[in-house]
């Protein structure tokens, strides 16, 4: 049995996973090694297993000359043996724990240079939202090779799961809860991003492209997606609050900090919280500090982004917003501020 | 003794050989245990909205949300020394009956059933008052799911408590005799010391 | 506490229910163990066989990618009735309502359970529970699958008011049984019966009993605050509102991880029993399988969030339940590894039951593999929600608990019935179930491993060979059954007497005739030592130590 | 004096009467062995901590705080 344990062994070693089912992200996570790790000890177990069922169930078979009333050897158990296999199991378990801790940790590790994307899930479709693109849009999207992806994840209705089976990492978009998942894709190819998690009736055709270009096929993608940007970009100079537009910062804010902002009291939290009386709310903790924030407090926070025990929300730069965008917006905050 | 010895066993089997008679009869008395792990199931149904309602209150930014009010904690504490009182009272209710004083007994039974019903009395003067509504925020759901759930048994602990007085009456219950009064009493603890909990959980902390 | 002897001796030991004589007490509104355990037996059996039509109803829609046999909401509604059917309604009820009812109280050596009229309530909760679920298919069916996630689940409409009402209902019934089964096995053991002299069976039912009291509880307020979210607008669930969705998971898999173990540890205590009486030999181990039941059960408790690894707990939740559930593999280990011992030197009598706990020892170790893959985050990572998982499932509850009850059901069946089943027909249905089980749920783990999510109507045309392969082999599968009804029917009719001990085992439930009569045991035996000493004379006071244990099938 | 004044009041004052009560009957029951008696032990100790909670909130040392961040 150690032999065919030992073929088995063999054979997984050399069975090109990658061949199956192709990692297109970088490996370095290590999960396909650690499944690897697991089919090694499952063989001989699986084997031992078996094999000494068949074995046993052919050598101590009841024969039909042995008396009707015949019985097996009186042996209540072995304690040494028993010893073993807990702790050998034990042992077994505590490796196999101290690895998928140490690759747990990696998953969870951003990368430094990322490129941030986010991703919403509706019923039944994924929204893509990119730094510097005015607008998000639905379907298909593109990642550019070789360089690490921040993924920044979370839904606008029920639950769904973002899965590109080639990258191996999968989490739940759940709604009212912002999850990072850090990847970098490693090969050139489409591949598809799959919802796991039940989401209604739509559940099965909720899915949609991932194409991992080349940086040069990327550019000519996002420049192509990049329309009005450029516009908004020449025109955008320092930051100048006193130029803030209400009605200009309305519109920004319904058309992008809607997806996780309500105009509401604080409590009223969609992603992050409402934000009307931003100004005045002794509710927002991470702003006032015990005074009252100042326009450039709020400011700040839109431009540089929020990370904290409230949620993660992400920078000016990820938002697609410009500084004159940051300034109408500023306004308009104010604005709904009592 | 009317119970048909021939068919007990102890005759022939044990009774004289691995347990004594009382032995097994003690053995043999179920009834305690099963309330006890009654309690014990019920108690696992608050456990879990309690950690529903810690978990809530993590999650929350602050604590109750904005613009929802806690119920007044004066008043609750007059309520919540209502039902402890109503504790007390239950406990000497069951000793007057074991020392044999049956109006000693009837009487604390009486006051534990005002006290209890006092008791939902002002937790609907606190339903009526509070700035909260159960559909309205994660803090109106814990507190009227828990609260109420609360009420609940202690409503079903009156009823018990009357079906109890009421069958006293009768002469159900003897200082000897008295299983279904040691569960009503144990229960009416158990109903007291989970709104120790509750009261803490929405009230204090 | 005052020992009322009257009352006691009255409720417990003095037979004062004359067996009954009309047709309703005896049959319908029993108080007698037996027959509860043979309602049970009968209700939970049709529901697994309802649940397998929904399977195969899923497993006809997949043959192709964008089949037109159901609808989405169909097929919806078939996968959340396959789930909950099996484990509410099927599964748990067979294990515990059936076996352990019938088979608990007779092990050790008592003339009912602790509380006969709850035993009747806690049974009679259980049809209009089924009622109340399949009355939903008229007004709209429940759809979100058997865990009923929020917000999802929400939007369904009035199914998930008849959902939470059933599964509560049948849940009350689960607890009080559980309530009831620990009492007796606390304080209805026969004299000398000691904790180590008790049958493994047992053991496993008494820790069943804890593990449901503690997490039924725990559904029903799960199931509660579902209840309340949908019909009173309680915002649990809704993030707009201060609640969060992740809660629900939460109480969900605080109650359903430990569910998963009340489904398989009775099933533990079959095998265990099974193994000894065709092996002819003591079970091997017995203090360290008694043991690793117990540390199971513990265990079950701390690990519930391993369902939850890709729902954004981060790392250092994940971590803990990460390493407790791997855990959970020492003790399984040790369970599979002294069954496999004792066949060691044995005498090995292969009837079916023995056949089909072979089998189970073959296809749970996959079941349990695999579950060591998915308990680390990062594997999980890849494979959770998937058809990896779904085959992982079944492995663990058809390989295992199915596998296993199908055995208890041909070991005990002479017992219940007083006859003999067909054993060429029983090998058939052996390798029958055996083949297309492995045909069916095996190319679920590569299907999953390639990128096919679970619960999906429709999916990538990529899939479509293995997937016909799947279902194809499901079809036989499920036919493969039919030898069990046929077998069954003409056991009923046809079959050899049994006698009190067709298979020469030694536990007490084997000591008197069969079907037992009313009142199990004229007189309470005595227990002089563990009942699997084989080759030894039987540690039971007289007259139970008078029956012959050769085997005589 | 108004009526959070008065509750509080009542409510220190009960808490000590009941407490005292129960912390009575505790003693009392402390050298009591029995299933039922271990478990009136119990609550009753728990009774004793929620007249402690009342007397706190009675004299305004807990449960003041209107509005509290984790």
């Amino acid at each position: 049995m150690a032999a065919i344990s030992a073929i088995l062994i063999v054979l997984i070693a050399i069975w090109p996973i990658n061949n199956t089912l192709a990692v297109a992200a970088t490996s370095d996570y290590g999960i396909d090694a650690l499944f690897k790790f697991m089919l090694y000890f499952a063989a001989p177990i699986f084997v031992f297993v078996n094999g000494y069922v068949l074995y046993f169930a052919r050598r101590y078979k009841h024969r039909r000359d042995e008396p009707a009333d015949a019985v097996g050897i009186p042996l209540y158990g072995v304690v040494p043996l028993e010893i073993w296999w807990t702790v050998l199991p034990a042992l077994l378990m505590v490796v196999l724990g101290i690895w998928s801790a140490v690759t747990l940790f990696g998953l969870y590790k951003p990368q430094a240079g990322a490129l941030n994307v986010e991703a919403i899930g509706h019923q039944w479709k994924f929204e893509l939202r990119y730094p510097g693109l005015k607008s998000s849009f639905y379907g298909d999207f593109y990642l550019p090779i070789d360089r690490p992806v921040t993924m920044n994840i979370t839904s606008a209705d029920v639950v769904h799961s973002f899965w590109v089976p080639q990258f191996r990492v999968k989490l739940d978009m759940v709604p009212g809860m912002v999850q990072q998942l850090h990847f970098t894709p490693t090969q050139i190819g489409n591949y598809p991003l799959v919802c796991t998690e039940f989401c209604g009736i739509g559940h099965g055709d909720m899915r949609t492209t991932v194409h991992v270009v080349s940086q040069a096929d990327y550019d000519k993608w996002f420049s192509g997606e990049q329309q009005q940007v450029a516009a908004a970009s020449a025109s955008a100079g320092a930051l100048n609050l006193a130029a803030g537009v209400v009605s200009k910062g309305q519109a920004i804010f319904e058309q992008k900090c809607a997806v996780c902002h309500n105009m509401a009291g604080f409590a009223q939290k969609k992603v992050g919280p409402g934000l009307q009386n931003i100004f005045s709310d002794p509710a927002h903790p991470k702003l006032v500090d015990g005074s009252a924030p100042t326009p450039e407090d709020v400011a700040g926070i839109i431009e540089k982004g929020y990370s904290g025990d409230i949620g993660v929300m992400p920078n000016a730069q990820a938002n697609g917003l410009s500084s004159s965008d940051v300034a109408n917006l500023v306004a308009y905050l104010k604005s709904q501020s009592k | 003794m009317t119970v048909h010895t021939e068919a007990l066993g102890h005759e022939h089997g044990h009774g004289h050989g691995i347990m004594t008679q009382e032995e097994y009869i003690e053995q043999r008395d179920t009834r305690f245990l099963g309330f006890l792990l009654f309690l014990f199931t019920d108690s696992i149904f608050f456990t879990a909205y309690i950690f529903a309602a810690l978990y809530l209150r993590s999650a929350a930014p602050v604590w109750p949300p904005v613009g929802v009010e806690r119920p007044d904690v004066n008043l609750g504490a007059v309520n919540a020394i209502l039902l402890f009182g109503s504790g007390i009272t239950a406990h000497y209710a069951m000793h007057r009956l074991k020392e044999s004083r049956i109006a000693g007994y009837i009487w604390f039974t009486i006051a534990t059933i005002i006290l209890g019903s006092l008791f939902l009395g002002g937790q609907a003067y606190e339903y009526a008052h509070i700035h909260a509504t159960w559909s309205g925020s994660s803090f109106g759901a814990a507190f009227f799911t828990l609260t109420g759930l609360h009420g609940f048994h202690v409503f079903v602990g009156v009823i018990y408590l009357i079906v109890t007085l009421l069958q006293s009456l009768g002469g159900t219950y003897t200082p000897e005799r008295h299983f279904g009064l040691t569960a009503a009493t144990l229960y009416w603890h158990f109903v007291d010391v989970i709104w120790v909990v509750l009261f803490f959980l929405f009230y204090i902390y | 506490m005052s020992t009322d002897t009257i009352e006691i001796l009255r409720r417990t030991e003095a037979p004062i229910h004359p067996a009954p004589e009309s047709f309703v007490r005896k049959y319908i509104f029993s108080i007698d163990h037996k027959v509860i355990g043979v309602q049970y037996f009968i209700v939970s059996g049709l529901m697994i066989l309802l649940s397998g039509l929904f399977a195969e109803a899923i497993r006809v829609q997949l043959t192709a990618p964008h089949n037109t046999f159901l609808t989405p909401q169909q097929f919806d509604e078939a996968f959340t009735f396959h789930g909950t059917l099996m484990v509410w309604f099927g599964a748990i009820p067979m294990v515990t309502g059936a076996f352990g009812n019938f088979v608990m109280p007779l092990q050790i050596g008592a003339r009912d359970v602790a509380f006969p009229w709850l035993n009747m309530f806690s049974f009679w909760t259980f049809p209009p529970a089924v009622l109340i679920l399949l009355s939903s298919l008229a007004f709209g069916a429940p759809n979100s699958g058997w865990t009923e996630y929020p917000p999802v689940s929400l939007q369904a409409g009035v199914g998930i008011v008849f959902w939470t009402t059933a599964v509560f209902t049948v849940g009350i019934g689960a607890t009080l049984t559980a309530l009831n089964f620990l009492t007796t096995v606390i304080k209805m053991r026969a004299p000398g019966m000691t904790f180590t002299r008790m049958p493994l069976f047992v053991w496993a039912s008494a820790v069943t009993a804890v593990l449901s009291l503690v997490a039924t509880t725990a559904l029903a307020s799960a199931l509660g605050s579902l209840f309340l979210s949908h019909v009173f607008n309680v915002p649990f669930y809704d993030p707009s509102r201060g609640g969060t969705v992740v809660l629900f998971q939460h109480m969900f898999w605080f109650y359903s991880h430990p569910a998963v173990y009340i489904l398989i540890i009775p099933v533990f205590g079959i095998v265990s029993e099974i193994i000894p009486t065709f092996a002819r030999k003591p079970i091997f181990g017995y203090k360290l399988i008694a043991f690793s039941t117990v540390s199971i059960a513990l265990l079950s408790f701390m690990v519930w969030a391993h369902h939850m690894f890709t729902s954004g707990l981060g790392p250092w939740v994940t971590l803990p339940f990460m390493i407790l559930s791997m855990l959970i593999a020492v003790p399984t280990g040790i369970k599979i590894f002294s069954w496999t011992a004792t066949l060691f030197g044995s005498n090995l009598r292969l009837t079916t039951a023995m056949l089909f706990v072979l089998g189970f020892l073959s296809t749970f170790t996959i079941g349990g593999i695999t579950g060591i893959m998915l308990a680390s985050v990062p594997v999980d990572w890849h494979e959770h929600a998937t058809y990896f998982l779904v085959a992982h499932i079944h492995y663990v509850l058809f390989g295992g608990t199915l596998m296993g009850v199908i055995g208890g059901v041909y070991y005990w069946w002479p017992k219940v019935t007083g006859r003999l089943m067909s054993e060429s027909l029983g090998k058939w249905h052996f390798w029958l179930t055996f083949i297309f089980f492995n045909a069916t749920f095996l190319p679920m783990h590569f299907v999953g491993l390639l990128g096919m999510p679970r619960r999906v109507a429709y999916y990538d045309p990529a899939f479509q060979g293995l997937n016909l392969f799947i279902s194809i082999s499901a079809f036989l599968l499920a036919g493969s059954f039919l030898l069990l009804f046929v077998n069954a029917f003409w056991s009923l009719k046809k079959g050899a007497a049994a006698g009190p001990n067709p298979w020469g085992a030694r536990t007490l439930e084997w000591m008197i005739p069969s079907p037992p009569p009313y009142y199990n045991f004229k007189e309470t035996p005595e227990v002089y030592a563990t009942p699997y000493g084989y080759g030894e004379p039987l540690p039971y006071s007289a007259p139970y130590n008078s029956v012959s244990t050769t085997p005589t099938y | 004096m108004d009526t959070a004044h008065l509750a509080d009041t009542i409510g220190a004052i009960g808490a000590i009467v009941v407490g005292f009560f129960a912390v009575r009957f505790l003693r009392k029951e402390w050298k009591l062995k029995g299933a039922d008696i271990g478990i009136t032990k119990v609550m009753l100790t728990l009774l004793v901590i929620g007249c402690v909670e009342a007397l706190l909130v009675g004299l305004r040392i807990v449960g003041q705080t209107p509005l509290s961040t984790h």
